[in-house]
């Protein structure tokens, strides 16, 4: 029994990860009917900047020679930023770049109303292409590990190994995706967000400005990532092929868990996570890819709204 | 709708003019490469290239091994360049990525083959040396590989190929090392776990062979997916063996996420492993005290005392990188090997190599950059000391130095 | 209620879409641009290679060709005479160019050869009957699997099953390759294919990633990671010595035109227009009695068994064969290949093929940066040349005709 | 003409979506070169029992009879090619295609089998009816034009004869009206009355422009929230009182 308890917690733990990694992906395609097969390494990539900006030491720009001011020289270098300034600092580039740039350079010119999502979808596979590839040569082809935000505590309650990272991921990732659900649900502008998603034509009669709208989508989608990177990259380290697992996890946790709800890929990595552990322990390890993989095409084929997931018209 | 002429032409803009930069950048990187090559003075009338020597580096510019490969080999010519190079011939390299394709890997070295090298250096990965050897062997050019894969030069699969040799051990020889010191530490019964790939699956198969050889039953015999992170499962099953140790073939990233779940597991059996086990690259990328106590075979352990002086140049040549591991060792020594080769073949001449360099030792008293003595068996495989290495409070230490094998008469000589 | 609406908004909008494209008015100077850049690509001053060579030859006969139909009107007679002309110029080339090259060029115009049959199959699944396919490169392994493994009287052990395999003439192994993945397409494909654009693509891509990971695994059957050396000798078809490479290479050039006129045939036949009703409106062309689920099977096994086929031919052509050539990289190479080439025309996939197989290897001048550049081509492609370069040219013909017809 | 034999018998035709029955126990005959018209309040299920009768919906229970035999399990494309056409409320023809191959598209499933029609000549020896078609719904100048760049009015017309090529049993027809130019109209229905009279053409129409379909219909049936209110000639039907309270009061 313990046993269970302990792969299962450690899958929940990896599936929260998961989730993390599926949500941008799960609203991007919920609201502005992009596919985006980049979207692993729009996770990557903020990783890495992270660890670059927490590593630098900024400077004033003043000389050596100006006085210590409470404590700290500050001519001179200061001390590295870490993770958390890296993070804060961060989250406006990736709005910017990730976000707004994105969507007016590729999205928008692509994604005609009606049109097929087939020009989107390729030029994602060369943007992905083109991140990863940034990334190995500026950054090595060596992964770098990430300090947990969590520290390195862990204890062993009941033989059940515990760390502060998996349960701080855990925590972290329930209250984003139950807060992005809520913002979206209850708020006024996560409202007029969905309307514009589900019926641009209408939403706009109705005077909401969609095009605001979807780049709130894109701006959120940003964010998001830039948290799981922050979440995820202790996991994963931070190094320049992490996108192509998290991108196939995301589609598989989003996909499971039902893409047109946000917390559906709250409940489809955590599915996974579980799955792929209690298949590695009680069936076989060299097929605990399998058993997400035949969930999610079963799931398309018999229930493509999601296992929890709102049935509505089927898009397809 | 007024605005969108003005994005499509500017994105042309902006992309044609990239087009146009980077085609310009592409030539000056070009011509700095040649003008830089100008500086041989003394005998140079026997240079392959005018005053210079090609050598062809076909890498996987996507592994860490094959980035490191490429430092160490980078290192080491551009010392010997500044040393008045290889009877008087600058080295000219010519950088290829793999993309760790075996189709790419192949049709790289063929198109390096066109342009006549005096060597190939690479590949690092053993499914695409493979492939690419065959290339190397048509066209009759000496290729150093640091694929460890047993297939490579085993006489009967490769076609009798006098044309590729190792940079280091073939993964059965050092099985055959390892697992006698294995043996001598009262090891019965193991645990085996490896990466579901073509590394640790040859890996796995090459130790299994030894441990069956060696007396040593193998229990349980568990694989892990590539890129996985959460491998609880596979250590909790670990966790329910009855090996007296547990033997660990996987990459870094894999290696990292075992050794961090077995701490938080609490288990406490020896863990033994190939060189990735107790490498300086995992150990950066474990939790505190993961990797204590962990015992690997390494073939050039970067933490060896004799490489303490090479290391400190390593960080002064390339500043920004990583410290070197087995790899960057590896692409160092083999440049060194060549030249000591060639010094003793007196000229340029590669279909020379396989008689000089099978069943011949270098030693470091003739070339100091070769950092260990080594030998060289009738397959193109080598032998050389190595070390046992153990991991204490995060830092690799030499517990054993094994010395070689000794026996390039059983080995084709 | 809202859910017809919002379906007639979307087919409202496709019509205008498609109508805007049709008209010409769809920024064709970006389109103009794109064919700048394919041509400043195809003419970069690099040949690295023998092969490389070739290839610049190659795709710029095919842009002088595509400008030659543009600036003549196909209707006219002259356009014929140059569409059969250039087609022979294109086979001509193909044949004759391989004369007096080195062995590993020829490995590598096999390998455009090799993949342009699957992209000529999937520019039917996917740019004629319009079923997006992700998984071509799984089609392509088990033809190489099957093939590899049923010629060669190989033991295996697999679920704890032994036995040893049948030794089948080549030729009967290229066969069965391609049926076996015919009638495994239409396993997967007859409950698949009731989804279609994006859950078709990651149904697809996800029977890729499990026939990836049955090669991986079942390492008594395939040899699992390791790979399996698959030896052209002693492979004698009709008395031909295919251990010769350029002999291997045309026969598979000979598979190639084959693959290229059933297409063709296909394209042109009856079926050809069901296919494109249902690309087009599949509810439509059921209520004017096409059996939608039956043409659609056939698209698809059609796609899958040229690439089986391809598969067994890739198999021998390498000579080494391990499951990773065949994961998702691979399948995402061929659709990026037959849409940036131009979906639903003939051209297209083979020019298509010639970007993948060529481009990342002339961009390697510009350095380590080289596979980011072919990135950003790829965007770019798709930014300015939404319908790949064939149906660009498409696209300016139409806009020359409209302009020629304003000016009369 | 309401004596002719039936062509079509619907019997017990029930369809519901989430516990609302959309079509709720509907039978009615369509004789043999008659005009059927189809009408009622918005939403009363017309549409949805046209999608019944041929195959876009399967129904819940009920009997679709052509000449006899029960159709009602088959897919679509088997009922289109046992005689049962129709054309859509939203028009919609195959943009890519040309004129020419929207109509040989439409009639080539009639003819032979799948396999066989690998190896038919491309234009199946259809070239000279569908031409002959083309000119009678007066779109001959624009027979290689891609139907996508027709106007509203000429893609309307294509639609229609897309259903006609293959010489249907019964025309189905979904709003015909709707969305045309009401200058139009009168020539939308002397068009259909044409076919009616000089091919013996059998047609149902769904339609809500009253007065369009008692000019053209001979016959009338009433539909009010999914079952059917009452049946007769034009005549009868607008005497009903009832039918004028369903239009009143819905």
């Amino acid at each position: 029994m313990s046993t269970f308890i302990q792969i299962s917690f450690s899958g929940l733990a990896t599936g929260a990860i998961f989730a993390l990694a599926a949500v941008g992906f799960a609203l991007l395609w919920q609201t502005a009917g992009a596919i985006n097969f980049a979207h692993g390494e729009f996770i990557a990539l903020p990783a890495v900047i992270m660890l670059i900006l927490g590593e630098m030491q900024p400077t004033l720009g003043l000389p050596d020679w100006v006085p210590v001011v409470g404590g700290t020289a500050i001519g001179g270098p200061l001390p590295e930023m870490g993770i958390i300034v890296a993070f804060v600092l961060t989250i406006p580039l990736a709005v910017l770049v990730l976000g707004w740039l994105f969507k007016v350079s590729l999205v928008d010119r692509l994604l005609t109303p009606g049109g097929d999502d087939i020009p989107l979808v390729i030029a994602s596979l060369g943007l992905a292409l083109m991140i990863r590839e940034y990334l190995r040569v500026e950054f090595g082809a060596a992964p770098k590990q990430f300090e947990s935000v969590f520290g390195n505590d862990r204890w062993r309650p009941g033989g059940i190994p515990v760390s502060a990272d998996d349960v701080g991921v855990l925590v972290v990732c329930v209250l984003v995706i139950l807060a992005l659900q809520l913002f979206l649900r209850r708020t006024s502008t996560g409202r007029q967000m969905e309307a514009a998603a589900q019926s641009p034509t209408t939403a706009r009669v109705l005077g909401i400005p969609v095009g605001r709208m979807v780049l709130y989508t894109f701006a959120i989608n940003a964010v998001l990532v830039t948290v799981a990177a922050l979440l995820v990259a202790p996991t994963t380290h931070a190094r320049w092929d992490a996108g192509i697992s998290l991108s196939l996890v995301a589609f598989t946790a989003a996909i499971i868990g039902g893409f047109n709800q946000v917390r559906g890929a709250l409940i489809g990595g955590f599915l996974v996570g579980l799955l792929q552990n209690w298949s590695g322990y009680y069936l076989s390890s060299a097929y605990r890819e399998a058993i997400p993989l035949l969930l999610m095409i079963l799931v398309i084929l018999w229930r493509p709204q999601g296992l929890f997931g709102i049935a509505e018209e089927r898009r397809i | 709708m007024t605005k969108r002429p003005c994005w499509s032409k500017l994105a042309v803009v902006l992309v044609a003019g990239a087009l146009v930069v980077s085609a310009c950048g592409g030539d000056d990187g070009d011509d700095d490469e040649a003008s830089g090559g100008g500086g041989g003075d003394d005998t140079t009338a026997e240079c392959p290239d005018g005053d210079s020597v090609l050598m062809a580096m076909p890498y996987e510019a996507n592994q860490p091994a094959g980035e490191n490969w490429r430092l160490g080999i980078e290192m080491a010519v551009s010392e010997i360049n500044e040393a008045g190079g290889i009877l008087g011939c600058e080295i000219e390299l010519d950088a290829q990525d793999t993309q760790t394709d075996p189709d790419v890997s192949r049709q790289v070295v063929a198109d390096q083959v066109e342009d006549d090298p005096f060597v190939f250096l690479g590949t690092v990965l053993s499914s695409n040396t493979i492939v690419n050897m065959v290339e190397a062997q048509r066209a009759e050019i000496p290729m150093f590989v640091g694929a460890e894969a047993p297939a490579i030069t085993d006489r009967d699969e490769n076609g009798d190929n006098d044309f590729i040799y190792r940079a280091s051990f073939g993964v059965d020889t050092a099985s055959d090392k390892f697992v006698s010191y294995i043996a001598d530490q009262g090891v019965e019964s193991i645990d085996v776990i490896y990466k579901n790939d073509e590394f640790g699956a040859g890996g796995r198969d090459a130790y299994v062979a030894a441990f069956d050889e060696a007396g040593i039953d193998v229990g349980l015999d568990i694989q892990v997916q590539p890129d996985q992170t959460d491998q609880s499962a596979e250590v909790t099953q670990l966790a329910g063996g009855d090996g007296d140790a547990i033997f660990v073939f996987m990459t870094e990233i894999e290696t990292a996420a075992f050794l961090d779940e077995y701490q938080s597991q609490g288990l406490d059996k020896p863990l033994y492993g190939g060189d990735v086990l107790s490498a300086a690259s995992t150990i950066a990328l474990v939790q505190p005290g993961a990797a204590d106590g962990t015992t690997t075979h390494a073939g050039l352990n970067a933490s060896a005392p004799v490489f303490a002086e090479w290391k400190e140049a390593y960080a002064e040549f390339h500043p920004d990188a990583d410290p070197p591991d087995h790899n960057s060792i590896k692409g160092y020594t083999i440049v060194h090997v060549v030249k000591e080769t060639v010094e003793q073949i007196g000229e340029f001449d590669n279909s020379k190599f396989s008689d000089t360099l099978h069943c011949a030792t270098l030693t470091v008293d003739d070339e100091p950059g070769l950092l260990l003595d080594v030998s060289y068996d009738g397959n193109g495989d080598i032998d050389r000391e190595s070390y046992i290495v153990s991991v204490v409070n995060g830092v690799g230490e030499i517990v054993e130095t094994v010395p070689p094998l000794d026996n390039l008469d059983e080995r084709g000589c | 209620m809202s859910a017809t609406t919002s379906t007639g908004e979307r087919l409202a909008h496709r019509r205008d879409a498609v109508a805007e494209i049709d008209r010409g008015s769809l920024s064709w100077p970006l389109a103009a641009a794109a064919v700048a850049a394919v041509a400043t690509v195809v003419l970069l001053p690099v040949g690295r290679s023998e092969f490389a060579g070739i290839m610049w030859l190659w795709a710029a006969a095919l842009v002088a060709v595509l400008g030659l139909n543009l600036l003549l009107p196909v209707e006219s007679w002259n356009g014929i005479v140059v569409k059969w002309a250039s087609l022979a110029g294109c086979v001509a080339f193909l044949a004759v160019f391989p004369v007096g090259r080195t062995n590993s060029t020829l490995v590598d115009l096999g390998l455009f050869v090799v993949f342009a049959i699957v992209c000529v199959g999937l520019n039917l699944t996917h740019g004629f009957a319009g079923k997006i396919s992700l998984a071509q490169g799984a089609f392509l392994g088990i033809g190489a699997y099957v093939s590899v493994l049923l010629d060669t009287g190989r033991e295996v052990a697999v679920a704890g099953f032994e036995g040893t395999l049948p030794d089948l003439p080549f030729l009967l192994a290229i066969a069965v390759a391609g049926l076996t993945c015919m009638v495994l397409s239409v396993l997967i494909g007859f409950p698949a294919l009731r989804v279609q654009g994006p859950w078709l693509a990651f149904v697809t891509l996800a029977f890729n990633l499990l026939v990836y990971l049955v090669l991986n695994n079942e390492v008594g059957l395939t040899g699992g990671s390791r790979g399996l050396r698959t030896l052209r000798v002693d492979l004698v078809v009709f008395g031909v010595d295919l251990f010769e490479t350029r002999n291997y290479y045309y026969f598979c050039l000979v598979f190639l035109l084959a693959a290229t006129a059933l297409v063709w045939w296909i394209v042109r036949s009856p079926w050809g227009r069901a296919f494109k009703a249902l690309r087009d409106n599949p509810g439509r062309a059921a209520s004017l009695g096409v059996d939608v689920r039956t043409y659609t099977l056939l698209a698809f096994s059609i796609g899958a068994g040229l690439a089986g086929v391809a598969g067994a031919l890739y198999a021998r052509l390498i000579e080494y064969i391990d499951p990773r050539g065949f994961y998702i990289g691979q399948s995402f190479d061929f659709f990026l290949a037959t849409v940036v080439g131009g979906l639903g025309t003939m051209v297209g996939p083979f020019i298509g093929v010639s970007f993948i197989t060529v481009l990342t290897d002339r961009l390697r001048f510009t350095g380590d940066y080289y596979r980011v550049w072919f990135g950003l081509f790829v965007v770019f492609m798709m930014l300015a040349a939404p319908r790949g370069v064939a149906g660009s040219f498409n696209q300016l013909r139409s806009w020359l005709r409209a302009r020629r017809e304003a000016a009369r | 003409m309401t004596e002719g034999a039936p062509v079509v018998r619907v019997r017990g035709l029930t369809k519901s979506f989430g516990g609302i029955n959309a079509v709720d126990d509907v039978s009615f005959d369509v004789h043999d070169g008659e005009i059927l018209g189809i009408i009622g309040p918005n939403g009363c299920g017309k549409s949805t029992l046209f999608n019944c009768i041929l195959g876009q919906y399967r129904a819940d229970r009920g009997r679709v009879e052509l000449h006899g035999r029960d159709v009602g399990r088959w897919r679509p494309h088997r009922r289109a090619n046992a005689g049962l056409a129709r054309t859509f409320q939203l028009l919609q023809v195959f943009e890519s295609m040309s004129v020419r191959d929207n109509l040989k598209t439409a009639a080539q499933e009639h003819i032979g089998t799948i396999g066989g029609r690998l190896f038919r000549r491309p234009d199946m020896g259809l070239g000279d009816k569908v031409d002959r078609l083309i000119e009678r719904f007066g779109l001959g100048h624009l027979a290689e034009e891609r139907a996508g760049n027709l106007s509203y009015g000429q893609q309307k017309l294509l639609d229609t004869a897309m259903a006609f090529v293959s010489d249907p049993a019964v025309v189905f027809l979904d709003e015909p009206a709707g969305g045309v130019n009401p200058t139009m109209l009168g020539d939308v229905r002397d068009r259909i009355r044409d076919l009616n009279e000089h091919d013996g053409t059998t047609f149902a129409v769904v339609e809500h422009n009253m007065e369009f379909i008692f000019g053209l219909a001979h016959r009338i049936v009433v539909m009010d929230q999914g079952r059917v209110l009452t049946t007769g000639t034009p005549e009868e039907v607008r005497d009903d009182p009832r039918v004028l309270e369903v239009y009143l009061g819905g």
